[in-house]
């Protein structure tokens, strides 16, 4: 099977150590191999785009080259580091100029960068080259009865734009059914969870939250899956304080799509961080985990 | 001559397609380099490679053959012979040592107007780098290809 | 360069050149508005932003919060039918904000942005925590001492480590950013 | 102006250079050029002059040829697929034959390209010089008479081609009309009303049909598509595929009893856009023109599983109509011009998923809202949701669907927002209690009516929204928002994104150019843009013409029309139709290739290169030899002789290689003398 050089990304280290632990014993249990990117550094979410754009693609090229020098193709695991690094890597192919600009840069480091390298989000691993059907045949442990969303966000999706369906994607949807959930029709799927926001403008990141959590309980969820860390820890950690806000009771689990997976692949919970969640997703997993002893 | 170099292209333009399309580009005002100067054939199957040899010996920089696109030729398929005839012709120069840039075959439909003139920026762009092609010395002078190229072969598909 | 460059022009020459339509291109249709998950909290809406900058209202425009309150979430830049890159018009005012430092010192986001860039530049890898002190005078006091209390609750279910990580090769790295802007420790 | 006398001139050559008010002499500075011509070889007299095309200009020309015994003209100045019949037929009246003049492009390559005034006048000089050089090879040739047949082949039977057909027919010339459904009408049939006036659409149209499946002159082909075109103005052949209907013509009498009788109903993607139902054989509509059923095959349970046959059953006709055996039959038609009628497709909207389309139930396209208003519909005329039942309380409606995006159409689809208002209009006359609410991005009335029909809206009380709408969603926030459809839109008068709870949305699509619309402009030779609509010949002046003799085209094959516009199109391409047929004969470039059949070594290879087969080869005398009246002139078979023995008539080599020198006068390596 086919071997990535991995980029966690710097919030896998610590805030999302679930995504991270549950994305590798995943990968594993279907055979990808991930290959930890050698010294990455912050490919520096939307922020360095505040400061200046070459300076944000070489940052994020740095981390390219060094996929290039491993000969391997990159995987992200976190949405915002897919997006940096998927268009860094176009941009850099459409544009001499700026090609050269970088490596020029890059050349401190020792590093260059063609830009002949693929790049791929996580999810994508799972649905294009393991494959729905594939992942259908190693579940052993089928997610029967539970009601997912499907929640994108912004940057798996967007901006996007080469034939794809970026406004109804369904991806997620298969791989969801393929674990045997079944994946609510879930109109806000890719609309924002307010990302970076909730620093510089906390009320509205704070409602746009709400507006996801109200969807998600509407449409009868049991439990919110994401793709990105940034989008777990605003639509989980933030639950608190949205009710706080609103004076709402939401209390909707939010989990990494490899947790739940995990769990249908038979791994053992613990491996997967479950129950690390501010919102326990313990109660609604239960009868799947009752065999195991926690 | 202290002035810059700006090289001659001698276009050889379909009348249905291209050389509307060049109407097109002037009527839209759309402003590229006046570096080409249009002969207008019916099609672009009627451009002899010997048309080509001649352009280049008499001092063109280059030479561009314009037609309609593949499977619009406003006779079937008169292109396509362009087509086969032009990368024979093609090889044979570059056995010459004449650069791929100079002779070009490009489509252009009649509506394409900025199509073509973008294609001529382009190629205007590349002999400015390449410089004069100077017939006389490169071809003429080295001996293995004056003969061959005087004698203007026929290049056809038997 | 006799002539002074237009606010629009200078706005423009901040969009990356690859990306998208120009902004003159806009027809003012307002699907990034209607679009825009934010916009109830922005004073201006997007589109009206971008009309502003075409007519080059300089002052008007940097004086709204709509380009520090857009998320970037693309998903104005995805559906307008001008493709008009939006979201990058957006990150461009916010260039020029912070260049010209046209914001003022009680605005969170581009404070937050420095320090983020500081951080980086400092460490090779962001930090949270180091980050949430720092901004966090931003906030109020109430909202202080929730961020506290969400911190503490994820400290104790093991997803903050103590200490933030470096990068190895940092020396390289710093000198990469020199090689692109002077950015760096002697600030 | 300057005058030379060259006694050693082979020709005298007279050369004029056009200022063309300021077009061209704003940047060529024409009197130079105009000076330096003067001195060329060749060249007896050669001027400069504001207007060449002017009747003064003309005369300039008549006037040297007669004084100054001028025996070529060459004129620069612009394009000569704008001036060159203009000059031509001036020389002609001075005495010369036309084809000994030359025009020289300094505008549209020239002038109007660039902005160096230098560069310019030297590429002038040189396209100029070029001319010069070439003009003195011409030969005089004569127009090729050709004869039009009178027949004409209209394509299509919506209201442009009802238009073209039955203004042909009834001038007395015989048309075939082929349709490729079972019924002419196209979509105008589907419409209920027409704006701005509100006429019922089958009022004012099936009369038309009536007339055309009635009129002696039309040869009337639906359930048929053409499959082959060959030859050329004057003279084209046909070949027309007529679709087996499974029900013979001659002996059926329309009386529908089968189609009554009929035990099975499919839905009806078609005409009723999957509103309604149809019987397996069946008319698409009561007033269908002509009135003869058709079989689906797919559909019928006899051809599917061999039992049935209730049709042939009930069938009172005698000898029986229905003809389970029949088959498609190939058709030669010969005619002497062609209309392309061929419509358009409407948008798909699933194309936009954030409009929801096929995923909330009560999101309608305007196809299907149209057969819902339309009183011999599927709902009888009643405005309801997709429970059959619902009447809306409060409708959207959102133009500009897949037009003015550069996701998918870039041009205005024109037709829509005057569409719209229709919808809007009869909401309010059959739920006068309803909210509507119109979201556009710029109304656009222009048209007789068609401002007023808007003001009349706006007292109506429709509630205009100017914004495009973002998204339609079912994701309710606020208790108002329960059950309805939401569109999300910014109301930019106000500057405010609005959330627009509506029980029902239509949405107004573009028009768009017909699938499969490249395949039939190649089928035609013909071209069509990048949009897939086919291309007028001028798009101002000749607006029905193609840039192939003999084949028009009128409708919204063209570009997005409203049904007045369609009209007036067919109408005009009908004209130019029966101006030809009554002339009889029309001139042809005589552009046409001959072999020398004293040296043709019979090599063959040209044989194989006509693309016309105009090309034969005598296997005794081993020459091969070109038909005139099939060559068409595009010289590939000239380019191609290894022996250069066969002529392209005003194309020979020695007229272009004597152009590639004149137009290389300065770049020769070895200086020539002047």
């Amino acid at each position: 099977m086919k071997k990535y050089a991995y980029f966690p990304g710097c919030s896998l280290e610590k805030m999302a150590i679930s995504y991270h632990d549950s994305a590798l014993e995943t990968t594993r249990a279907l055979g990808v191999e991930l290959e930890e990117l050698e010294d990455w550094n912050c490919c520096g979410a939307t922020t360095y785009f505040h400061l200046d754009e070459i300076l944000a693609n070489t940052l994020v090229a740095r981390n390219l080259a060094m996929a290039e020098k491993q000969g391997l193709d990159l995987v992200a695991p976190c949405s915002a580091c897919y997006k940096n690094a998927y268009f860094t890597n176009a941009y850099i192919q459409e544009d001499e100029d700026l090609a050269e600009h970088i490596n020029y840069a890059l050349e401190a480091d020792d590093l260059q960068l063609s830009g002949d390298l693929s790049v791929h989000h996580l999810i994508e691993i799972f649905v294009n080259d393991v494959g729905v059907e594939e992942v259908k045949n190693k579940v052993t442990r089928p997610l029967e009865g539970i009601k997912i969303v499907p929640y994108y966000g912004c940057q798996i999706v967007r901006p996007r734009k080469d034939g794809e369906n970026i406004e109804d994607p369904q991806f997620f949807e298969e791989l969801l059914t393929a674990m045997g959930a079944e994946a609510v029709d879930f109109a806000n799927k890719t609309r924002c969870c307010g990302g970076s926001l909730l620093i510089s403008n906390r009320r509205a990141a704070l409602d746009m939250i709400r507006i996801l959590l109200q969807n998600a309980e509407n449409s009868g969820a049991d439990v919110i899956a994401t793709a990105c860390p940034l989008c777990q820890v605003n639509l989980e950690c933030y639950q608190a304080q949205v009710n706080d806000e609103f004076g709402t009771n939401y209390a909707m689990p939010v989990m990494y799509f490899t947790q739940i997976l995990g769990l249908a692949l038979g791994i053992p919970r613990k491996k997967l961080r479950i129950g690390s969640e501010l919102v326990s997703a313990i109660p609604v997993l239960s009868k799947y985990l009752k065999k195991e002893v926690s | 001559m202290s002035e810059k170099y700006e090289p001659v292209i001698v276009g050889f333009l379909c009348n249905w397609c291209s050389y509307r399309a060049a109407d097109l580009a002037g009527t839209a005002r759309i402003q590229y380099a006046p570096n080409l100067r249009a002969i207008r054939v019916m099609c672009s199957g009627r451009v002899d490679p010997q048309f080509v040899l001649k352009a280049l010996r008499d001092g063109a920089d280059g030479v561009m053959i314009a037609g309609c696109h593949p499977g619009e030729c406003h006779y079937v398929n008169g292109n396509i012979k362009t087509m086969r005839r032009f990368m024979l012709l093609q090889k044979m120069l570059t056995q010459l040592g004449i650069e791929e840039e100079r002779v070009q075959l490009v489509w252009a439909s009649a509506s394409e107007g900025i199509v073509l003139a973008e294609k001529i920026d382009q190629m205007t762009e590349a002999l400015r780098t390449l410089g004069p092609l100077n017939w006389k010395k490169r071809v003429l002078n080295s001996g293995n290809g004056y003969q061959a190229a005087e004698a203007i072969p026929v290049l056809e598909e038997a | 360069m006799a002539d002074k460059l237009t606010f629009s022009r200078e706005i423009s020459n901040l969009m990356y050149a690859g990306h998208g339509s120009p902004l003159n291109q806009c027809i003012q249709c307002g699907t990034c508005s209607g679009t825009c998950p934010a916009v109830e909290f922005m004073d201006q809406t997007p589109r009206r932003l971008i009309g502003m900058i075409n007519a080059d209202l300089k002052d008007a425009v940097l004086n709204t919060n709509t380009y520090w309150v857009c998320a970037s979430c693309y998903h104005c830049t995805v559906r307008c039918p001008a493709k008009i890159d939006i979201a990058g018009a957006m990150y461009a005012v916010k260039r020029y904000s912070i260049w010209f430092k046209t914001y003022s010192d009680d605005l969170v986001g581009p404070v937050f942005s420095e320090t983020f860039m500081k951080t980086i530049a400092r460490n090779g890898r962001s930090y949270e925590p180091i980050l949430a002190t720092s901004y966090i005078f931003g906030f109020g006091a109430k909202e202080f001492f929730k961020e506290v209390q969400g911190a503490t609750k994820m400290m104790l279910k093991g997803r903050i480590p103590v200490l933030p990580s470096r990068i190895k090769r940092l020396k390289n790295f710093q000198s990469m950013i020199q090689h692109i802007i002077p950015v760096g420790e002697e600030e | 102006m300057s005058e030379k006398k060259h006694p050693d001139n082979k020709e005298r050559v007279g050369v004029y250079v056009c200022h063309c008010g300021t077009n061209i002499s704003k940047v060529v500075d024409v009197e130079e050029v105009a000076r330096w011509a003067g001195e060329q070889p060749n060249v007896e007299v050669s001027r400069d002059y504001k207007f060449m095309c002017s009747s003064l200009g003309q005369e300039l020309i008549e006037q040297d040829i007669k004084e100054k015994g001028l025996t070529r003209v060459v004129c620069a100045s612009c394009s000569p697929h704008m001036h060159e019949k203009t000059f031509r037929t001036a020389c002609e009246r001075g005495g010369l034959n036309p084809f000994l003049f030359e025009m020289t492009n300094i505008r549209e390559h020239d002038s109007w390209i660039t902005d160096d005034k230098e560069a310019a006048t030297i590429k002038a000089k040189s396209l100029v010089r070029g001319s010069i050089d070439r003009v003195v090879h011409h030969e005089p040739l004569d127009q090729i008479p050709v004869e039009i047949n009178p027949n004409t082949l209209v394509v299509g039977g919506g209201i442009a081609g009802i238009t073209s057909a039955l203004e042909l027919a009834d001038a007395g010339y015989h048309v075939y009309l082929v349709e490729r459904e079972p019924s002419i009408g196209g979509h105008m049939a589907q419409l209920d009303k027409t704006f701005p006036t509100l006429d019922c659409s089958a009022c004012i149209l099936t009369p038309k049909m009536v007339d055309v499946g009635q009129h002696d002159n039309i040869t009337l082909l639906t359930w048929s598509e053409v499959e082959q075109v060959d030859g050329f103005l004057g003279n084209f052949t046909i070949t027309v595929r007529k679709k087996a209907r499974y029900v013979n013509e001659e002996h059926c009498t329309g009386c529908g009893i089968c189609i009554e009788k009929c035990p099975f109903n499919v839905v009806d993607d078609i005409f009723e856009a999957g509103m309604g139902t149809r019987k397996v054989i069946y008319r698409p509509f009561p007033q269908a023109v002509p009135k003869y059923p058709v079989i689906d095959k797919e559909n019928c349970v006899y051809f599917q599983k061999g039992k049935c046959k209730a049709c042939e059953i009930f069938c009172p006709t005698e000898p029986n109509s229905i003809d389970f055996e029949q088959e498609d039959e190939i058709l030669q038609i010969e005619v002497g011009n062609i209309i392309l009628a061929t419509g358009y497709d409407l948008f798909d909207v699933k194309r936009i998923p954030q409009y929801g389309y096929g995923k909330l139930e009560n999101v309608f396209t305007s196809l299907e809202f149209e057969r819902m208003v339309n009183a011999a519909g599927p709902t009888d005329g009643k405005i309801v949701l997709r429970d059959q039942e619902t009447k809306p309380k409060s409708v959207a409606i959102v133009h500009c669907v897949g037009s003015r995006d550069e996701n998918y159409h870039k041009y205005c689809s024109k037709v829509c927002c005057m569409y719209s208002l229709k919808f809007a209009h009869l909401v309010h006359e059959r739920i006068p209690d309803a909210e509507i609410y119109d979201c556009y991005i710029d109304m656009r009335t222009p048209g007789k009516g068609y401002e007023e029909f808007y003001n009349r809206l706006l007292e109506e009380g429709t509630h205009f929204i100017r914004g495009k709408v973002a998204e339609i969603t079912d994701a309710a926030r606020i208790p108002e928002e329960e059950g309805k459809l939401i569109v999300q839109v910014e109301d930019t008068l106000i500057g405010r994104q609005r959330r627009v709870p509506v029980d029902m949305v239509i949405l107004s699509p573009a028009m768009e150019a017909r699938e499969g619309s490249k395949e039939v402009s190649q089928l035609f030779k013909m071209g069509c843009d990048f949009d897939g609509f086919f291309i007028e010949r001028h798009p101002k002046l000749d607006p029905v013409a193609t840039m192939t003799d003999g084949i028009l085209i009128a409708g919204a094959c063209q570009g997005p029309k409203d049904v007045p516009e369609s009209v007036s199109q067919g109408a005009a391409a009908a004209a130019r139709v029966a101006g030809l047929i009554s002339r009889g004969t029309v001139m042809m470039e005589p552009v046409r290739a001959s072999i020398d059949q004293d040296a043709c070594s019979g090599c063959r290879i040209c044989n194989n290169m006509c693309p016309y087969n105009a090309i034969i080869f005598h296997e005794e005398e081993n020459v091969s030899e070109v038909i005139t009246a099939l060559c068409q002139g595009c010289g590939t078979c000239v380019a191609a002789c290894p022996s250069s023995v066969i002529t392209g008539a005003h194309f020979t080599n020695d007229q272009l290689l004597s152009q590639i020198e004149g137009i290389l006068w300065d770049m020769r390596p070895e200086k020539v003398t002047a």
